[in-house]
């Protein structure tokens, strides 16, 4: 099976919610409507084939560093996001990669973590502005700012998923909560039960329909 | 590499007809066990797994496993190019690029072949628990279909009650209600028309019509059906056939009284 | 309270069929002559007068006078689920909130129920007279639906001429013009082909073709229609069933020369 | 069969027409588009449950006074008719009542005449407004003045229509037409044939197409 | 003046459902010769020859040219008003405002007159030179529709390779590609499916499946029909009737390789 | 055959075309979307009854002057074209007539034609105010200033085909190019070539699709 990389920036803010409480939101782009994965909802990707027109480099692979310059570079160019670069309160970490296989390549997903702890400051990119938003992202990409919980009832492509996990395990592994560090508030996990948030739901169902796939599970082919 | 040869090209045509409706694209799974194919609706409401066996096709040969990604309604427009009788051969290689069909009619010398393109689909395999259902109805297809098609009328949804006596299902909505009653029974006179019941224990359960309605696409390809119901697990809807089977799955409605 | 049983369903299936282009909401009044409806369409143009006589039911039983508010094309949509060789029951108490319909397949011991809901509706019942009418055609019902079909192509109006000789169907329009003729016979090869006229005296009358050909959804009740022609009368449109009719009357078209 | 009473307002002002003659018209309300008699117009009407309610009786009938009073409320509140508080030149009679039997109810319908002598003073529903009553009326209901002419060829419930009867009735009996008086034209009825006023016309006929309905009577059943 | 009178009506319905959806409005040229039709379709890319030999009428009379403008659209709605089995019989006098059409139908004494009106139509007559072809291949009809319509799925082109081994038609588009091959053949089952190719060149030519799939509508006119080509030179499509053939003229399409 | 005769005016205007040098360009008139020749496009043409009604001749045949004088008659009432009463740059020549023959009369059209040498003083019917152009002509006509080249392509009657032959006769016989004598520049034929300038075209055809008339030749018949 061919191989190809990519680079997945899950960028996280920490601000109020409606609540009052701290909550953290992910950054989710929408899919095109046509081709593969259609509609789906992502945090934002660089593929391959950028990666290497952003860094002269035909065939090697790539460094943390190069796909962290790239992905800086498309979130400032795509949703003009030009406060990244020189916001103080940002944490970035390689949460290394994951693998999707589809039938006929195998997809290799770097992932990043970006966190802004004081979120707020990233005022006009709210949720509130999300009209606004949609317009900004000049070339017609729908982004929306998700919580834990929302993200577990998105349709959300596999591979991307598997980078989310990637996130949570860290967290785990980090021991700490870094919600807790900064809000002051206890949490032991993230708020969204695993095996939910990790499903995709590609369209909304009718009332009363559940989802086939929490009666069976994903097995190894 | 694979390459199998269908006698009779209208299954081919029937198998996807039924599946068709609820999945855009799905990989065909080929093994040396024959060719197989799982997934979910789009809205992941209900799953469909297929397999043609091997012995179905003469001659089957697939040296290696192999995932074919199809988009379904273009296979589906290609595949209403073959006559019901023309013999269909399909073969794809291993790098995999085309799926290729040949459709021979012996009667007038044509010979038709179609290259359909193949894609990359990011596949999910779930894996279905061998489970031993609280009741199973068998009964013929053609029924099934029709009482979907007639409580429709009536609602979104069909409950479905099972006890040793025999079967209702059972329909409310805004014109009023309705029900149709299958009693079990064995010496009609056909038997294809017969309707039999393995209970253990009684079963009430709420379908959502339109994803039923959906599986009766396959009524097509089997005269009989089987129901196989219990609490809190889907339905499963089975279409038998010489040499594979059609099954739906369908996770019963929540919190709707009939 | 009524309950009436019918052996063959398709007979009330093409009653509805006949009856719900034409009237939307409609009160079945039950007594023990029968079921019978009169209404009008919704434009007040046409009337329709069905009757069901009792000794069309087996049985048959209706102890006081009742009148069933139902919404046709529900009813039509409930007995579109009733197979044409079913045994339709129908039931109301006197209470009347609901019509009761059960269906019974004897081959495979289905047994279907639905409940229709009943409505309140506005019944104003006209009072026909009898009328010795200047011409009475019978023909083929068959014939008649094609000829309103035919002449629909050139215009809305078709001009109705009644002689000793026979009876002509004109109409004109943009296109140009068309006429169908059919000479009185009763030699020809079907009896039911043939068509026969009692005159008193010539009639030429104007007709809106969208009436007519709503009134032909009636053909699968009988092979035969009778119209009845008087000038500046309603024409009487007639099927004739073996326990009852169903009757359309229409009025002539005013200030048109065809 | 169960009994359902109603208050009918015939609500009649008197103003100069397209002619310069003095011209009766008659307020009438849209039904709405579902529902029994769907569509059809009717007199301003207040139902029994309303009624009741209006005046705490859940029980006993209704008198000519209460109903009056509900009449008088429906108009001010549905249609913001707050002159017809004020107006001195109103005048009111007790018209009466008709039944009308459907499959399953008998309705009563308790008529009340409210006529406004001087019209014109009415300004603000004129016809010329017509739009803006519409929208004036908050709960999407559709008024239209309409002529005794017009209403001959409205769509209007038997029910309704009886009502109307019932008021060509009373100025007959009355022996002068009310009309006159006020505007010193003589008529000796109203202008409208009762044959056609009477009937309901529910939706617009193609050319040449009679109403069955005048070739055959209605019968007792 | 013209006097045609045709055996079985369905023929005339027949020529109307193959050449109304090409062009709109034409001239029936009467001669006596029969009746002949030649026009173009609205776009210019198609050019349609029809002609009735004056055998195919008992009897034919026309005494002098006459050109008949018809609205083909108006026309084919009147001949839907004719019965498979009536005889038609055509008239127009010299004046030629009017085309008559009389329907018999011998069974149940039905005459239908219709007067279609008809128009002044701007003519321009083509002259189609004598060609020898490269390649002649007759076929069945029905096999020729099905292919044309079969291929339209995967694009708008087929490609039409002739060889002396058999005649393919190819089409590759988005979904991906297909062909089918009929080979040249005497000894099928049933003679009107054999395939036969009178052959001086190979050709490979590329035409518009809109057009043919368009002149497909002739099938219910013969069971066979007849392809011929030269390279640079438009494709006749025939379809001989047994007093008479309807021609199509398309030419091939430029600047695409399929 | 009975015969019909009209009156044609093929107007011709010479401007600077987008490429600075100077190019001929002719009114065309949009006929009506309904009847015969529907939609096709024609040079302002004036029908016998109107020819016969200006100039009270119930029966005689109309003279070049009668047919002159209807057709600017025409042009300034439907089209506006005021200033082509006050214009002292425009020449005017008969043309003669032709005929064409339809399945049942006989259509004589009588060509003038009319040339504005110095087209860019009207510059208010230019093309650029095509739009405006369409909205001015009252009773929704459309008007187009053509090219010779455009005139090739567009779905015009064999008729009117017919009397652009004879301009080109006309201007072959005159042995100078008008537009050279005007512009400076030679050109011994108009740029279009004649096959394809007087084959009309109805509908836009699909890509690669050829004429069928350029295969067989119209015949006499």
């Amino acid at each position: 099976y061919p191989r190809k990389a990519c680079a997945v920036s899950i960028l996280e803010r920490i601000r109020k919610g409606p609540n009052g409480k701290p909550t953290s939101e992910f950054l989710l782009v929408k899919r095109p409507e046509k081709g593969l994965l259609a509609g789906m909802w992502e945090f934002p990707t660089v593929e391959q084939s950028q990666l290497r027109a952003d860094h002269n480099q035909p065939d090697t692979p790539s460094t943390y560093k190069q796909r962290s310059e790239s992905s800086q570079r498309y979130l400032v160019n795509k949703f003009k996001f030009d406060w990244i670069k020189t916001c103080k309160d940002i944490q970035r970490r390689d949460l290394g990669s994951v693998q999707h296989l589809f039938s006929h390549i195998r997809k290799v997903y770097h992932a990043e973590w970006v966190l802004v702890v004081d979120g707020d400051g990233v005022g006009n990119v709210g949720r509130d502005e999300g009209k606004k938003n949609k317009k900004a992202a000049g070339e017609g990409l729908e982004v929306e700012w998700l919580t834990a919980a929302e993200l577990g009832t998105a349709a959300i492509p596999t591979g991307i998923n598997k980078t989310f996990q990637l996130l949570q395990k860290y967290k785990a592994r980090a021991g700490n909560d870094v919600d807790e560090s900064s809000s002051g508030r206890k949490r032991k996990k993230l708020e969204v039960p695993e095996d939910v948030a990790m499903k995709a739901k590609k369209v909304k169902k009718e009332d009363g329909l559940a989802d086939i796939s929490k009666f069976f599970k994903p097995s190894a082919k | 590499m694979l390459e199998a040869r269908l006698q009779t090209g209208a299954l081919l045509k029937k198998v996807l007809e039924a599946i068709k409706e609820l999945i855009t694209d799905a990989n065909f799974d080929c093994s040396d066990n024959g060719i197989a194919l799982q997934a979910m609706d789009n809205s992941h409401v209900a799953l469909v797994a297929l397999l043609l066996r091997h012995d179905g096709f003469e001659p089957y040969r697939c040296d290696r496993s192999l995932a074919l990604g199809v988009n379904l309604v273009s296979l589906s427009k290609v595949l209403r190019c073959a006559g019901n009788d023309d013999i269909i051969t399909l073969k794809a290689d291993d790098t995999g690029d085309v799926l290729s069909l040949t459709f021979e009619n012996t009667d007038n010398d044509r010979i038709s072949e179609y290259e359909l393109k193949l894609m990359d689909i990011d596949s999910e395999h779930l894996g279905i628990p061998e489970t031993a259902y609280d009741a199973i109805v068998q009964m013929s297809s053609n029924e099934f279909a029709r009482i979907c098609r007639d409580l429709q009328v009536l609602s979104d949804s069909v409950q479905i009650d099972v006890t040793k006596e025999g079967v209702k299902f059972a329909a409310k909505g805004e014109l009023g209600s309705g029900s149709v009653t299958l009693k079990q029974n064995s010496n009609v006179d056909k038997e294809e028309d017969s309707t039999t019941i393995e209970l253990n224990q009684n079963v009430s359960l709420n379908f959502s019509l339109k994803y039923l309605i959906n599986f009766t696409k396959a009524t097509a390809l089997s005269g009989r059906v089987s129901l196989s119901m219990s609490s809190e697990v889907p339905l499963l809807v089975e279409y038998k056939m010489e040499s594979g089977y059609i099954r739906y799955y369908l996770a019963p409605k929540i919190g709707e009284d009939v």
